[in-house]
């Protein structure tokens, strides 16, 4: 095997089954080798670049935790100008997304750059040790939302970044997750594709901060999308388009209970009354998105 | 070194008019240096801009406190502004007014009053005199010459605008020729 | 040609000469006009950059490091407060060895808020790994960024620079400029040739982090290219005088020092000041003169130790301060001259826009005389 | 080696760190119902899982670290997690 060949290569520092390293390597398969990826400071870019043991093939540069959007801005300006085709893609995690580079994100999507961003969304930060992101659902355990005698954890919803990203105007908005390799691959080809700022935001269950085993990072994923509580979908010029339909959509403990996250919904004794919190954000979704298959 | 200080009101161009009796002075052969009060002033608010000449470059960057010659662009701003402060024996102070000025003027000043609303109205058909002043300020000073002003004031404004102005600028000045 | 014009204007011109391919700036009083006017040549083909409307100053220069590292002459522009947005960033462009050049409009910081003249912003950021270098005059403030340019780019330094001058009384000053023709600084200042850029046909990762195995090796290495730039400095600005026919080989001038007894120490726009009232006191007798510092980074200890090796006082007039401690460049003057008894006495002086007149330095001069220093000079006492 | 500026480095290094160390179980491909479907390859997070030249698939050990996603994916059960033994 010409592994030197591989855009994203073995010997990084990952856990064993990282939902995140493997989002990096399905992504790439989307972009292919024609690619700049611009790194947020966060897991990825520590497990996969101490220097000099780089895991990318691919051109790649982190400059700072909320700065990946205005560095790609700069460097898509500077490729235009040399007459160069690269695709960019910035490849951050939920933190950097959903939280501290949101200025710097919303500045590059509204002057329209021609990058893509990827946002591998493991719902905390992770690299600091589990703290809560805007992108950690409701109810989850993390070490700064933590579940105790008055708490049931994380008191918010995730928040909503595509709708944001999909109001400032980018033509493809997308959602995917890891546990659908084909379908990750095919939208992340969509979006460099697509001229302008385009984003996708992918599933990548974490078993550390998650709380799994790492042999069921796939099932995690897909059971996020079957309980609802994960839609895959795309937008195009601001339409939701192509959910992934469930049939016979599973109840979310079966999500839930599989996870240390959520083990206080369930011990010392079953909490109903928060599940059927959660269910309802599951069935919101449900139909919000038309994801049921009849 | 000569030096001069223009009181204004925001709005009314006195740094506008600064930066042009520096561009003027220039192309006459001699080193000049315009800076505006730096200030947060809107429109309205008493304004200053200062401007020096020299035979050599000019290094000195503070404001203007002993001016060889004031402008005031607005004659309601005497009493509310010193705006003799600090003026040197001999000085010229050039004041728009449509009226007899009614303070007390320091001795040795030489003060000059020009309607320039009036001819800028007449020129431009706004009332912005800071161009009519400028005119009135070269021949008063003989620090500017008027083929000078009229390329600094076309190289600033387009075709027919400039023409306005260097009428009345051209106007001002030979009135302030002529009651010389 | 010989021209005169608004400082921003002059600087601007100079940035067009330079040819930057990226520009990316947010406007802030009073760096605003430079960057207008860029906006401007872009807009009329004068000048072939893409100029890049950010969201804040730390998108500015997280813009510019971009662009730098796929392989583009980059430019931005800021002050004080966008300036210190910049923070992060600017370390960041420094240990990524990237040469981008920014101009700093001088200005205070906040609080109070206070869009005036001092050097607080830059000072502030003495230990980012940028090269600062501070001009006296609009032309110096023009010239210098044909240098930072060339210095920066030097594979010898590969290092940013900021160019410091201050703002409103250079930026907002018309004066007489002499710009180089874009063919004459075109010969000067060779096409950008950057090293492991981010290019697809060879792939490199940039930004990596280093373990502490490695860490301190590449602050080393940045220290190393800083002392590199002294040397670099010197050439090149000794290449622009045969050029240009003026003289910038000195990361340090003096004025009237040969015989000083009192030296008197300063950076940017007060020079010109200081330099007038020396003459006044030359006149009168007084053995006064001035050290200019032109090059804050790197620091030029030893040429400072050389200049005023004949001086028994040294008045260095700081905009700024370093809170809890003196002023920074007094600071940096009594380190080149530790060991030689050489007396330095610190004022802060022109703090948030104050302004500085001949007579002032001529109190400085006169409290220096009766080694009565290290003070705010000119704090108006009746308010306090 | 000189450091290079700036702390850039090329690809390749990666490979320096042989992250099979950290394991404790071992992926072990039996051949005995494998379809040949690729799954355990596209599955890994390590990139250590290849196709060999008659089209079955092996994991790199060097790289392994034993997280058993290519176990649990198989769709025909053909590997198997055994203790390591070192």
């Amino acid at each position: 095997m010409d592994r030197e060949s591989e855009l994203f290569q073995c010997g990084h520092r990952a856990c064993g089954g990282c939902g995140p390293a493997l989002a990096a390597k399905l992504i790439l398969k989307g972009t292919g080798p024609n690619t700049i990826v611009v790194a947020s400071t966060g897991c990825m870019e520590v497990f996969s670049t101490p220097y000099p043991e780089t895991a990318w093939g691919v051109p790649w540069i982190h400059s700072l935790f909320e700065n990946a959007a205005a560095v790609a801005s700069g460097i898509e300006s500077s490729l235009k100008k040399q007459g160069r085709d690269e695709h960019v893609v910035c490849i951050c995690g939920d933190g950097a997304t959903f939280d501290i580079g949101v200025l710097c994100i919303s500045g590059a999507f509204e002057r329209g750059h021609d990058i893509t961003y990827i946002c591998y969304d493991n719902e905390a930060y992770m690299n600091t040790g589990i703290q809560r992101s805007g992108a950690t659902p409701y109810d989850a355990n993390t070490t700064t939302s933590p579940a105790g005698k008055c708490s049931t954890g994380n008191k918010r919803p995730k928040k909503d970044m595509p709708a944001i990203l999909a109001a400032h105007g980018a033509s493809y908005v997308a959602t995917a997750s890891m546990a659908y390799p084909n379908d990750l691959i095919r939208k992340v080809q969509r979006a460099v594709n697509t001229p302008g700022p385009n984003y996708i935001q992918v599933h990548a269950p974490c078993c550390t901060g998650w709380g799994f085993d790492g042999s069921q990072t796939m099932k995690i994923g897909r059971l996020a999308v079957e309980t609802g509580l994960w839609v895959n979908f795309e937008m195009i010029d601001g339409e939701v388009e192509h959910v992934r339909k469930v049939a016979n959509r599973k109840p979310v403990e079966e999500y839930l209970e599989v996870q240390k996250r959520f083990r206080h919904l369930f011990r010392p004794k079953k909490n109903e009354e928060e599940i059927a919190k959660i269910q309802a954000i599951a069935d919101h979704n449900a139909g919000a998105f038309a994801v049921d298959r009849n | 070194m000569r030096e001069l200080r223009i009181h204004g009101r925001g709005g009314q161009g006195s740094v506008t008019a600064a930066e042009l009796i520096a561009v003027a002075a220039f192309e006459g052969g001699i080193y000049s240096q315009a800076f505006p009060s730096f200030g947060v002033e809107r429109r309205g608010a008493p304004v200053q801009a200062f401007v020096r000449f020299s035979d050599r470059k000019i290094r000195l960057r503070s404001e203007v406190y002993e001016p060889d010659y004031v402008i005031v662009q607005d004659s309601t701003l005497v009493g509310d502004v010193n705006v003799f402060g600090g003026m040197k024996e001999g000085g010229i102070a050039l004041i728009n007014t449509e009226k007899e000025l009614s303070v007390e003027v320091p001795e040795g000043v030489k003060v000059i009053v020009i309607d320039a609303t009036a001819i800028a109205l007449q020129h431009l058909g706004v009332p912005i005199t800071n161009t009519t002043l400028i005119g009135a300020f070269a021949a008063a000073s003989g620090e500017i010459a008027l083929p000078a002003l009229e390329k600094a004031l076309r190289a600033r404004f387009p075709g027919k605008l400039a023409d306005k102005n260097v009428a009345a600028a051209e106007y001002a000045y030979n009135l302030i020729k002529g009651e010389a | 040609m010989m021209e005169i014009l608004e400082g921003s204007h002059a600087v601007a011109e100079a940035v067009k000469r330079c040819r930057p391919e990226v520009i990316a700036a947010y406007p802030i009083t009073p760096q605003t006009h430079i960057v207008e006017a860029l906006a401007s040549m872009v807009a009329d083909c004068e000048l072939d950059a893409d100029y890049i409307c950010v969201e804040s100053e730390f998108s500015a220069l997280s813009a510019c490091l971009g662009a730098s590292a796929a392989g583009s002459r980059v430019y931005s522009a800021t002050t004080s407060q966008g300036l210190a947005l910049m923070f992060e960033v600017c370390f960041n462009v420094a240990g990524m060895r990237q040469p981008v050049v920014m101009t700093i409009a001088n200005r205070a910081m906040g609080a109070p808020l206070n869009i005036w003249n001092d050097q607080q912003d830059s000072i502030s950021l003495r230990d980012a790994g940028w090269m600062q270098f501070y001009a006296e005059d609009n032309q110096e403030a023009n010239d210098l960024h044909y240098i930072a340019y060339k210095v920066a780019e030097d594979h010898d330094v590969l290092l940013p620079a900021m160019v410091c001058f201050d703002g409103f009384i250079l930026t907002h000053t018309y004066e007489p400029v002499d710009i180089p023709t874009l063919e004459e600084v075109d010969a000067f200042l060779p096409p950008y040739k950057p090293v492991n850029i981010l290019d697809a046909k060879n792939p490199m990762s940039l930004g990596m982090y280093a373990t502490p195995d490695y860490y301190m090796e590449f602050r080393y290495e940045v220290e190393e290219a800083m002392k590199r730039a002294r040397k670099v400095f010197a050439d090149v600005g000794a290449e622009f005088g045969e050029t240009f026919g003026r003289d910038y080989s000195g990361l340090v001038e003096g004025y009237r020092l040969e015989d000083a007894e009192i030296a008197l120490v300063a950076m940017g726009s007060i020079c010109g000041t200081v330099k007038d009232a020396i003459d006044e006191m030359r006149e009168e007798g007084k053995k006064v003169g001035l050290l200019k510092i032109r090059s804050f980074r790197p620091f030029p200890s030893e040429e400072i130790k050389a200049a005023l090796a004949g001086v028994s006082k040294v008045a260095v007039l700081d905009k700024n301060i370093s809170l809890g401690q003196k002023g920074a460049v007094a600071l940096e003057v009594k380190d080149a001259l530790y060991g030689t008894g050489t007396e330095v006495l610190d004022y802060i002086v022109a703090l948030g826009g104050r302004d500085i007149r001949k007579r002032d330095i001529r109190a400085v001069a006169d409290l220096a005389e009766k080694g009565i220093g290290d003070q705010f000079y000119g704090l108006r006492t009746e308010v306090l | 080696m000189a450091l290079r500026v700036g702390c850039a480095a090329p690809p390749g290094r990666a490979h320096d760190n042989k992250t099979g160390s950290w394991r404790v179980f071992k992926p072990v491909f039996k051949y005995e119902k494998c379809v040949k479907c690729g799954l355990c390859e596209v599955v890994c997070p390590e990139g250590c899982v290849y196709e060999r030249e008659d089209g079955f698939y092996v994991a790199d050990y060097d790289y392994c670290k034993g997280c058993g996603l290519c176990v649990e994916e198989c769709p025909v059960d053909d590997i198997e997690m055994v203790q390591e033994e070192k």
